[in-house]
């Protein structure tokens, strides 16, 4: 059936009904890890509602200087996602290979820095459970007095869950670009069968997009100050 | 045994008289639809049952009219069913102010309960006929469900946080008492009798029964016990503000915002004192969870809400020494079984 | 990779490769392995049948323990724990394992592509995957099961799983974690396949019915699986750490689950009986010879179940402790969504009217589930009354409501479904008589079984008892009794089914006379289901014009 | 009927913006602001999360179907967030 690797499914009428029908099946996937994510995001606004002071308090001590620089490693690897498409589409073999070398080194770039700044989280006691001191926050001064340890440790829950989940994505994401590198290399993506790469891409960035929200709602909520600005 | 049947539960407390006005009227209403469409069912299907195989049978596409008809009316009629439903609901929600405190702890697998005289029992309510009793209810672990059939009350219990209901009762009698959220391998045992008496009969109880002092006086032994007057006294150089009158009032905090002093903010206030600071006072309380369990709680929130002008006891008051509550068997306590003496399960007693 | 294709030349569809004579999906390949690899969408819906049927006698058989268990007010029967387990055992199987995925899985695959002319599912592979997925979830979870069992309710509610429970909570909860994903990709085949693969003349409004049903529930199975799936991950990171998102000793609110809960769980329902729906409205037009009453009607009320479904979650929280205002905006929510409930069930009697009703074993099932689906409705109207809900939540009222529309409705509306399509999948008849006789069972024996069940929650009996008040007895034992009743209903159709595998008379294409393109193929069809593209013409169910106008 | 291909200079051109933004929203981060700084964040992450998805995700030139899905997503999000905040935001304001 696969075997001489014809790009029509037997099940389709035309490659058009193909292409159109594997896009809207991304999509759908997509919807559904909207949703995945939203449920974890609803219970983040509704603690965050409840306890303003101490998830801004937390938010405070995350490290902002890695959680940037992520920022804008992520959305290079999504420009060059990006540029692999369009590479496939024009039929440039040489730069699609490129492409989704590079979006892979950005990738591993991103987990990279994602488990230093784990280590450093831990370093500076900021993981529920393994390494957190109470005593430390009740000197922190929110709004009206010291925040609550026990919120500030129900931010950090939501810290960890959030971008291990994000980071589960990209570990699957990096899986789907090393099978595209193959791909590539037996030459088999083509103007004609580039759908695994648009459809890879559109994973990729959505993996992207929810980056872009964890920034602000984790990072971004607390105060910072220049001094933060450490790895 | 098979002789009597029962088919409709007691009819004890004023709540009763309205859900079950209201659910008659959904018996009639739901009962005459489903009496329509399984006669119109069966009428077609005897009507035109297929006489020959070759029948042929009229190209009814549908009628747009008659489609509107029926999405629409049943709109005005499900409108009087929520409204009905929601006025029997928010007026349980809301208790009389002269309703009487009872409160209730669920703990796996048992109901302990206190009245503000002081009086405590396990598994058993004793209340009195025709005078609206307020319930604040709260749990030492998982979610329970406080449930008394005969007055059609409900009310999940939740750890964490108080939560409120009310009934009045209108018969004197004994009625069963629920748990009717699952709580683990009892659940089916955390079961209790509701006694309601007579006013006379009821204060008889409440006499009869050996309580150290009212509800609000073991507070005062806790607030003495914990230390909390160190603080809390009623001098000029006290370091925490002065709790007299402070229940019900709105207090403003320092973040600007105002709170009412009920049950919730007090509780919060004993064990989580930076939640809510009020205005003008540095947070240096320290937390009393884990210090204080859940009755205790209770016990101190009635002293807080006793507390009336120049009553703050004077902060050299000898502490008493703690009050020790009454030690329970690991079965429960042993007057549930003559309560309700078939219920227990022969070798099957609730043991934690 | 030919070269007319690089220079984006489209070719046309391959050639349907030919055919001998009585060659069909089922005897084209024999052995094990052409069944585990196959991609074909019939065979992965003989697949699903074996592995939820298995799993439908499983969950019965605790049911029937619990039953028997309840025949005595002290419970003699199991213990307190081995009781609960197996009432979470009966819900978890029932509910993730059969009820959620039988009607999708097994009728929905076998006849989506069918009734749409395609020659597959849009993405046969991930149809195949969807299957191994779901029988590892149901494995994992049938060990946690039966290795030592859990005991939190299919609900799971917090704190009590995630700190109390002493059982084999994580398990389970990954089983139905991972089966979650084979709802999804079951889901999204579905609308991916309706979206892009109509046959040519298969306009939106020509769709039948059961494929309209199909798309409202799997609409639900993509965007409220995920939510099921994230709660149960957050209560298994709770328990395995001890880290407070849902435990108030830790700041959190027990309550935030039981909305991410029933935000997948509310809706679930519908996923449940909207498929049931569609089955109906095929099998009362097809015996009484009309075309459906307002069409428009019944599938812009399947689109606005799925949509309303799932604003009215919280009504299983009325007394779980949120807010007085909340509860009235979903108290309010949830009469709107009895209305497309109740334009279907009008619609089903009014299509009876005048037609040349003929009543073979598919349509009493049907007129059975219309009479059950009803009952159950109605009595949801009870539940969403707040005052009254109050009263009756967490009893046997609730206990009785949604077994009627789940199993009065779901596994009703499944069984008419599978004897209707049975002959198209086997090509073999069943007995007239013992279906008859088994439709008729399932009937009095549920009707006996869940009626008493109103009268015992009224009365105040609490779900999830293992013992009760002595005086509840006599209506439990009615219970019991018609219980053995509807067992007896659902065994017999295993053996005449069976039977009729091996001594059925031979069905034909078209056995009931019905419209729809999955009739217009040898049964059982070809593995690429039609020798020709069909091409459509009309609209469904055209039983009242001289002769079908679906050309080949 | 194929998709058009993007030109690169549109690729590049949403990537400068995209990298603009977040270095606004990095930069907002050190002023004072109290709990806007979520409500900041977010807004600024709509409009990323927009410009990702129109031009590097293509919606822009996407089937009807593909859109339905986008949507249906985010309006089954929102029933989730709002209806579980209509329980949250209204329990404070029914004082026993």
């Amino acid at each position: 059936m696969s075997t001489n690797h014809s790009i029509l499914a037997h099940h389709f009428a035309d490659l058009d009904q193909q292409r159109e029908t594997e896009t809207f099946g991304m999509w759908l996937f997509l919807s559904t890890e909207i949703l995945i994510f939203g449920a974890v995001f609803t219970c983040y606004t509704v603690y965050r509602l409840r306890y303003p002071h101490d998830f801004e308090a937390a938010s405070a001590k995350l490290n902002v200087l890695i959680g940037s620089i992520n920022t804008i490693v992520l959305l290079s690897s999504s420009l060059t996602m990006a540029l692999s498409v369009h590479a496939t589409r024009v039929g440039r073999q040489q730069m699609l290979l490129t492409c989704l070398l590079l979006t892979i080194l950005l990738g591993g770039t991103f987990l990279g820095l994602k488990v230093l700044e784990y280590y450093k989280d831990y370093k500076d006691n900021l993981v529920p459970v393994l390494a957190f001191k109470p005593e430390e926050w009740t000197q922190v001064q929110g709004e009206q007095g010291p925040v609550q340890p026990q919120r500030v440790e129900l931010m950090l829950v939501f810290y960890y869950v959030m971008t291990g989940l994000h980071a589960v994505h990209m570990i699957v994401g990096m899986g789907l670009l090393i099978w595209l590198v193959v791909e590539a290399r037996k030459g088999l993506l083509t103007t004609v069968r580039y759908m695994p790469v648009e459809v890879v891409g559109l994973y990729w960035h959505f993996v992207d997009i929810v980056w872009i929200f964890l920034l602000p709602l984790l990072y971004l909520t607390g105060t910072h100050h220049a001094a933060d600005l450490h790895f | 045994m098979f002789a009597e049947i029962p088919l409709f539960p007691e009819q004890a407390s004023t709540t009763a008289q309205r859900v079950d006005a209201l659910f008659f009227f959904l018996c009639t209403v739901c009962g005459s639809m489903a009496i329509l469409i399984a006669g119109l069912v069966l009428f077609f299907a005897f009507k035109y049952r297929r006489r020959a195989e070759d029948e042929r049978t009229p190209r009814i596409m549908g009628n747009n009219r008659l489609e509107w008809f029926w999405t629409i009316a049943p709109l005005f009629v499900f409108l009087i069913m929520f409204l009905w439903g929601a006025d029997i609901y928010t007026s349980v929600a809301l208790p009389p102010p002269d309703a009487a405190d009872v409160f209730v702890v669920g703990k796996q697998w048992m109901w302990k309960i206190q009245h503000p005289g002081g009086q405590r029992e396990i598994n058993e309510l004793h209340i009195p006929v025709d005078r609206p009793v307020k319930l604040t209810l709260t749990s030492e672990d998982v979610i329970h469900d406080f449930f008394v059939p005969a007055f059609r009350t409900k009310i999940d219990v939740i750890p964490g946080r108080y939560v409120q209901t009310w009934f009045q009762p209108t018969k004197t009698g004994r009625y069963h008492l629920f748990c009717s959220q699952y709580c683990g391998t009892s659940h089916a045992n955390m079961v209790g009798t509701v006694f309601v008496m007579e006013r006379d009969e009821y204060r008889q109880w409440l006499g009869g029964q050996a309580a150290t002092g009212s509800l609000a006086d073991q507070g005062r032994q806790l607030f003495l016990k914990f230390q909390c007057i160190t603080c809390h006294s009623a001098n000029a150089e006290a370091r925490a503000p002065i709790l007299e009158g402070l229940f019900g009032r709105t207090v403003s905090l320092r973040n600007g915002r105002t709170v009412v002093a009920d049950d919730a903010y007090l509780r919060e206030s004993i064990l989580y004192p930076e939640a809510k600071v009020v205005q003008g006072w540095e947070p240096i309380m320290p937390t009393f969870k884990g210090q204080a369990n859940e009755e205790e709680l209770i016990r101190l929130l009635a002293f807080i809400k006793s507390l009336k002008p120049g009553q703050t006891p004077v902060r050299n008051e000898e502490a008493l020494p703690p009050l020790d509550a009454p030690k329970m068997p690991p079965g429960g306590n042993p007057k549930q079984h003559e309560a309700v003496p078939t219920y227990q399960p022969q070798g099957k007693s609730n043991e934690p | 990779m030919s070269s007319a294709i690089t220079t984006g030349f489209v070719p046309q569809a391959k050639p349907r490769p030919p055919r001998a004579p009585g060659e069909n999906y089922l005897n084209v390949a024999i052995g094990v392995k052409s069944w585990l690899f196959t991609t074909d969408h019939k065979r992965i819906a003989i697949l699903y049948l074996v592995t939820v049927t298995i799993l439908f006698f499983l969950g019965g058989a605790a049911a029937t323990v619990i039953r028997l268990n309840l025949m005595t007010p002290t419970g003699d029967l199991v213990p307190a724990d081995t009781y609960n387990k197996l009432f979470s055992a009966h819900g978890i199987i029932m509910v993730w394992f059969f009820l959620v995925p039988v009607i999708p899985t097994v009728l929905g695959n076998f006849l989506v592509p069918m009734m749409i002319g395609a020659r597959d599912l849009a993405f046969p592979k991930i149809n195949l995957l969807s299957w191994y997925i779901f029988t590892i979830g149901a494995v994992i979870t049938l060990w946690a099961l039966i290795a030592g069992g859990v005991d939190t309710g299919w609900t799971f509610y917090t704190p009590f799983s995630s700190k109390y429970a002493r059982t084999n909570v994580m398990p389970t909860m990954i089983g139905i974690f991972i089966s979650g994903f084979s709802s999804i990709l079951t889901g999204l085949n579905f609308i991916a396949t309706m979206h892009t693969m109509r046959a040519p003349g298969l306009t939106w409004w020509r769709m039948p019915l059961f494929l309209w049903a199909h798309y409202a529930a799997s609409v639900i199975l993509v965007l409220a699986t995920p939510v099921l799936a994230m709660a149960l991950i957050l209560v298994g990171v709770e328990r395995a750490w001890g880290i407070g998102i849902f435990d108030p000793e830790l700041g959190g609110d027990p309550v935030l689950f039981q909305h991410l809960f029933w935000f997948y769980s509310h809706p679930v329902v519908y996923i449940m009986v909207l498929p049931s729906m569609g089955i109906i409205s095929e099998v009362v037009t097809c015996f009484s010879r009309k075309p459906i009453f307002g069409y428009v009607f019944i599938m812009w009320s399947s689109v606005g179940i799925a949509v309303l479904g799932f604003l009215v979650w919280a009504h299983h929280m009325f007394v779980a402790g949120q807010s007085v205002y909340s509860a009235m905006i979903f108290s309010a929510l949830s009469y709107l969504v009895a209305v497309p409930s109740a334009i279907k069930v009008f619609n089903w009697t009014a299509t009876l009217y005048k037609g040349s009703i003929s009543f073979e074993t598919p349509l009493l099932f049907a007129l059975g589930f219309i009479a059950l689906f009803t009952m159950g409705g109605l009595t949801g109207l009870f539940l969403a009354a707040l005052g009254v809900d109050m009263h009756v939540h967490d009893t046997y009222f609730i206990i009785a409501h949604f077994h009627f529309i789940m199993v009065g409705g779901s596994v009703m509306g499944y069984m008419g479904g599978l004897h209707y399509w049975w002959p198209k999948m086997t090509g073999r008849m069943y007995s007239d008589f013992l279906s008859k006789l088994a439709a008729l069972i399932i009937f009095v024996g549920f009707i006996l079984t869940f009626l008493p069940q109103f009268v015992l929650g009224y009365l105040g009996m609490p779900r999830r008892y293992h013992v009760y008040p002595p005086e509840f007895q006599v209506l439990n034992v009615m219970s019991s009794a018609g219980a053995s009743i509807l067992a007896v209903g659902y065994v017999l159709p295993l053996f005449y089914l069976f039977w009729s595998l091996y001594a059925g008379k031979p069905a034909g294409p078209n056995p009931w006379g019905a419209t729809g393109l999955e009739w217009q193929t040898p049964s059982p069809p070809p593995t690429h289901n039609f020798d020709e593209s069909p091409i459509v013409t009309t609209g469904p169910y055209e039983y009242s014009v001289e002769e079908s106008e679906i050309v080949h | 009927m194929s998709e058009p291909i993007t030109p690169t200079r549109t690729y590049y051109s949403v990537f400068a913006a995209l990298i603009a933004l977040t270095l606004v929203t990095v930069a907002v981060s050190f002023v004072e602001l109290g709990a806007w700084h979520t409500t900041v964040g977010v807004l600024i992450g709509v409009v990323k999360a927009s410009l990702v998805g129109l031009f590097f995700m293509h919606l822009l030139h996407s089937s009807k179907a593909s859109w339905l899905a986008v949507l249906a997503g985010l309006f089954w999000l929102s029933i989730l967030m709002a209806l579980t905040l209509s329980d949250y935001l209204t329990r404070p304001l029914l004082q026993y």
